[in-house]
């Protein structure tokens, strides 16, 4: 599993700046990347265009033994004529209806299936929404900030739980969370601001996992290595 | 609420007629071209109940027409949504057999259909299809990124997802347009009677129109315009509620 | 014991809204001639947009009632249809205008007048015809297109208004009486143009094929039309007009009826029905002069006065 | 786009006369029924040149109707969006007055205003403006919550702001319903000429339909039907420049 | 300055279970102050209830010199049809026109004010939305998730900013940055978990202040006690 992009560059029509310039990494085997950096720096925009092959792109972006890229962000909504349950029910593919109810389990929804998606919380409604997609078949999943608005401790339970469902897929995780993306990510693509001259980095993260020991020490360095980048 | 519409229409009514009789007496014009009130009550007299079951008459067909403009709108709407070649090629056709005035294509009509009952409900519902169509047409042809992005990635998009998605976004708009095209489809089932019917209050306006009788006229818009306010305030009823069975977003804004 | 055949199903169109043009029609239903003659008809209204020879050709219709321009501008056009009865022996189609305006007395009066015709309608030809006759040029006259609504005649725009006498024409006297207002009515007849109104048509195929048909359907409608005029007959025959046209109220219906008779049977000797092949003809060769036909129909080869 | 426009409507007149010809063969009806091709290319001979002028000034009449009744539609869609008593009061009064046909309407209108231009244009933009007013009263009562919010909240929130802002979102919505609407512009502009004017295709209409002249009306139809094409195509083109000069959403949309 | 709640009762109507069951709380005097919970508890509603005076409610809400209480949400949108910056000039008081500029240098929006609002990313979009309400004239601000996908970093300078700024003025900031409301807020609202039967607690943060000392050991003692509340 292999997602590499050369000498990717992108600039929205009509913008003067490039907002993906000359970028060049590599994410290599199952598990959680992280893409951090700051505000508007074209974390989103890389996503979309690693997603979507058919962007016009310069440069080039290899994928192996990845054929479906799915997107996810966090603004998201269900159609409204149903329950949130019953559309969840309808784009579970048959057979994984045992693990749409261990997500619901582990995303704590339970009691929540028999809303509308509009009368949820925005926490309640960005994993809603990340269920329907974790259902879906894929090689990578990128969630775009799809945790937002959902409390740390949860947030941390459900990192665990995907990381061990679904092991042997990719996951990029975009979130402005340093301790996050340092604890539980493989590897941390960093993008430093651009009015600082600084580049892009990647580091590598602590990749938590369920029964693991985590090093502090070490998790405070992957901190300050990624802080000093960005 | 219904009590509140008829109410609003007898106010509109009555300051028209009351405009009509100032040109009159200020013109001082005589009763045969614009009829005095005597001859208004007069002539209510006579026709009132004969126009009152007419249009009655007329309201059946129309609540048949407006129900297969609404089939036809949204048919075409569906169809022509896509900007591929056969989704314009639809949208051209349909736009232009409405740039055509049904009076042109009556004569074709009845060649075709003969002069019987669909002849009438095809023209009263091509009259107020069209309307309908634009409105569908906007609200079918407008993505609705949020919710359908999850659908087209994975692939699990159906088209009747799409227009599922995209009326019930659009719900409140749908409603109000769908209300809004009874009195198209009253107007369109009346110029249907008027060139083809020989029943209900077209085909009795054509005859009042021949002998050149105003007062009659007048009488026939006060029982269009009551019953029209009735049946407009029974379908904006029906619109609340499927709007909250269907939805409900309502009782989302309670804060 | 006889033995009653089953009736025969029969279509016919009119030409235009059931009144007291239609008196004939409807007595002959009314009062069970059809049925006598074994047939069961369905007689319909009738409008621009619904013709009688469109009908006849689709099969829709069996008869119809059409008027001349009509016939002869289908016959043009390749349409095979046949004049069974000319109904009105004076055209209906003339114009209204009031007392205080100057009598009409020749051609020559109407020089000046603002006078109302229907563009593409009869009447514009009609009028056409009186302009070439008496050496009328556009200049001479102010004309102003109609069309369904009287405003303009009411509010005086226009003098000189076509009307059918015996329809709108009583109905506008009537009106205008009211008011103290006397009206003329100007008569082309008067002034040598015949230009033939309505007729009844069936299709060739029906003459041909079903001949006893049509001299049955004939038969006891004349015999309708004869006993609606009939003076004593008036009260059934108003009776009769009365249930199927509610627009109008009993004096105005009495007068139409009047009106009605004078154009349908101007003299008792006159049987009803009967084709005046010389008006034809002046009515075909109006057309052809005024180039709304191309070519002559011969016409008179399309007149059978069914016995 | 335009020429597609004009291309496919070709395709559509095509197809309706063949299947006008093919059922004049197998009834074997006479000309006079269903005109055969060597009268209808007669008589588009005689009249194509005077139909394309008389379809021109019909178009001047339909742009100007168009332009009345979307001022119209908006006007009334603004005031009456609000559910207020007033607000709901211009909609019943606006909504009874398009409940009566305008064959009912016209002889008032013509006792008030004579049968000049004024009549002529009142008509058309009667015609029209009421389908745009639908689709105008849907998108001006739906609030803009994410958007409106800020506005309302902080007590700056001005009607014009909120129309604005309705408006602004609904834009893909609008524009096709405003250029949709050039249709019905013209087919009420027709009907307005049929029942009122001496000039304009819709006068030639009634006279060929007096005529029972069916050759005559399919080349109006063709004529009506090419021009409301190109008008179209027009309209839609300044849609779209409208749509990327008010917004940048599209560029929005690339990735 | 003062905001309290006697025994407030909320349930959405329709549904069985109260959002905001008996709840009583009362902050005073200007500054940060924040509401913390689970996803799903009942913050954003609490929220609204606050801020809009004409909910029919059950207790009290009794507000003392506070006249204008302004509700903000990050999934606000400013107008399409003139870039951002020009709809920012619009709302902008006769007499702020400095405080703007400043707001907007703090926020590092200023390259972006030609830039119509649906090109922002979403973080850009945030902090734009913000700025219009610092304009306004409000004596308490509510901040639901106001500075989502913003990075921690200027997340932090905006809040410190706001802090000195706005120095007589009472905010309410919804987060579910735990170390965050530790750090900036005098007074945390936390919601503990209804399944876990925790009520509702009133905790004091640190309330650091731009230049103080932050004492990192409090800092991990408020940290813990909210840990435990919820
Ligand atoms: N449609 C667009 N047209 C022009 N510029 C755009 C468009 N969308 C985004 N941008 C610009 O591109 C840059 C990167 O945006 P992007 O959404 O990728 O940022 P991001 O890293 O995801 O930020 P955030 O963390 O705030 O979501 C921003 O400066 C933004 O202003
Ligand atoms: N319109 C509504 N109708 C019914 N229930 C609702 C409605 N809106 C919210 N709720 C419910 O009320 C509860 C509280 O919602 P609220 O949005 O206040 O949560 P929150 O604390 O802001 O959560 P988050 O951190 O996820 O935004 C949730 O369980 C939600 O399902
Ligand atoms: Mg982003
Ligand atoms: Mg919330």
């Amino acid at each position: 599993m292999h997602l590499e992009c050369n000498n990717l560059n992108f600039t929205y029509p009509g913008s003067k700046v490039a907002v993906i310039d000359n970028l060049s990494f590599s994410m290599k085997n199952p598990g959680f990347k992280a893409i951090f950096g700051p505000s508007g720096i074209g974390k989103t925009s890389l996503a979309k265009i690693v997603a979507n092959s058919n962007t016009k792109i310069d440069g080039d972006i290899i994928t192996e033994s990845m054929d479906t890229i799915l997107y996810s962000y966090n603004l998201e909504r269900l159609p409204g004529w149903l329950s949130a349950g019953n559309h969840l029910n309808k784009v579970t593919p048959a057979g994984k209806e045992a693990l749409k109810e261990e997500l619901i389990h582990i995303f704590e929804l339970y009691d929540l299936l028999d809303s509308r998606f509009s009368q949820l919380s925005m926490g309640q409604q960005n994993r809603m929404n990340l269920i329907r997609y974790l259902l879906q078949d894929f090689d990578l999943l990128i969630l775009d900030e799809s945790l937002a608005n959902v409390d740390e401790k949860l947030r941390e339970s459900i990192i665990l739980a995907i990381k061990e469902l679904f092991a042997n897929k990719m996951f990029i995780y975009i979130s402005h969370n340093l301790m996050e993306v340092s604890k539980f990510c493989s590897q941390i693509l960093v993008f430093g601001k651009t009015s600082e001259n600084k580049g892009c980095f990647m580091i590598n993260g602590q990749d938590y996992k369920k029964n693991y020991q985590l090093d502090k020490h070490k998790l405070d360095i992957t901190m300050l290595e990624i802080m000093n980048a960005f | 609420m219904l009590f509140k519409r008829i109410y609003q229409f007898l106010i509109v009514y009555t300051i028209s007629i009351l405009f009509l009789l100032m040109i009159k007496m200020v013109l001082s014009l005589s009763d045969y071209v614009i009829p005095g009130v005597p001859l208004i009550i007069e002539t209510a007299g006579q026709v009132f109940k004969t126009y009152f079951f007419d249009v009655m008459n007329t309201l059946s067909i129309t609540v048949l027409g407006q129900f297969m403009s609404i089939i036809m709108a949204f048919t075409v709407g569906i169809a022509g949504r896509k900007s591929s070649w056969i989704g314009s090629f639809i949208k051209v056709t349909a736009y232009n057999i409405q740039a055509y005035p049904i009076v042109a294509l009556a004569p074709i009509i009845f060649i075709l259909l003969g002069d019987g009952f669909i002849s009438r409900l095809l023209i009263a519902s091509m009259i107020c299809y069209f309307p309908l169509l634009l409105s569908v047409l906007g609200i079918m042809a407008t993505p609705v990124e949020d919710v359908e992005h999850f659908y087209i990635v994975t692939g699990q998009m159906r088209w009747q997802l799409e227009v599922k998605i995209r009326a019930f976004e659009n719900l409140s708009k749908l409603t109000t347009v769908i209300s809004g095209s009874a009195t198209l489809a009253m107007a369109g089932t009346i110029v249907a009677e008027f060139i083809a019917a020989n029943a209900g209050i077209g085909y009795s306006i054509r005859i009042a129109l021949y002998q050149s009788d105003l007062a009659k006229i007048l009488i026939a818009l006060f029982v269009i315009g009551i019953i029209i306010s009735m049946y407009q305030g029974v379908l904006e009823t029906i619109g609340e509620q499927i709007k909250t069975k269907w939805s409900v977003s309502n009782q989302g804004e309670v804060i | 014991t006889p033995c009653y055949a089953k009736e025969i199903k029969v279509n016919y169109r009119l030409k235009w809204l059931f009144n007291t043009s239609v008196a004939g029609d409807l007595y002959a239903d009314e009062q069970g001639y059809f049925k006598e003659a074994g047939l069961m008809v369905n007689i319909k209204e009738g409008s621009p947009e619904k013709n009688a020879i469109n009908e006849l050709e689709l099969g829709y219709a069996n008869f119809g009632v059409a008027s001349a321009d009509q016939v002869i501008r289908a016959l043009d056009k390749g349409a095979k249809i046949y004049v069974i009865a000319q109904l009105f022996q004076v055209n209906p189609m003339q114009w209204i205008y009031r007392t205080d305006q100057p009598e009409i007395k020749t051609l020559q009066d109407l020089r000046g007048r603002k006078i109302g015709v229907t563009f593409g309608g009869n009447d514009e030809t009609i009028m056409n015809t009186l302009f070439a006759k008496a050496g009328i040029t556009k200049n001479d006259v102010i004309i102003t297109g109609v069309r369904f609504d009287f405003t303009p005649f009411l509010k005086r725009k226009v003098d000189v208004w076509p009307v059918y006498r015996n329809s709108q024409g009583v109905i506008l006297e009537n009106k205008l009486a009211r008011e103290g207002e006397a009206v003329y009515f100007f008569n082309p007849a008067d002034f040598g143009v015949n230009f033939v109104a309505n007729s009844v048509i069936t299709s060739e195929t029906m003459l041909k094929k079903k001949p006893e048909i049509v001299e049955k359907f004939l038969g006891a409608l004349l015999k309708g039309w004869e006993a609606a005029m009939n003076p004593e007959n008036k009260k059934i025959a108003l009776e009769i007009v009365k249930k199927l046209d509610k627009g109008n109220n009993d004096e105005i219906r009495r007068h139409q009826l009047i009106a009605t008779r004078d154009l349908i049977k101007p003299f008792s000797a006159l049987k009803i029905g009967t084709i005046k092949a010389n008006a034809w003809k002046q009515t075909e060769h109006i057309m052809l002069k005024e180039k709304l036909i191309k070519k002559s129909v011969n016409i008179e080869t399309r007149l059978i006065q069914v016995k």
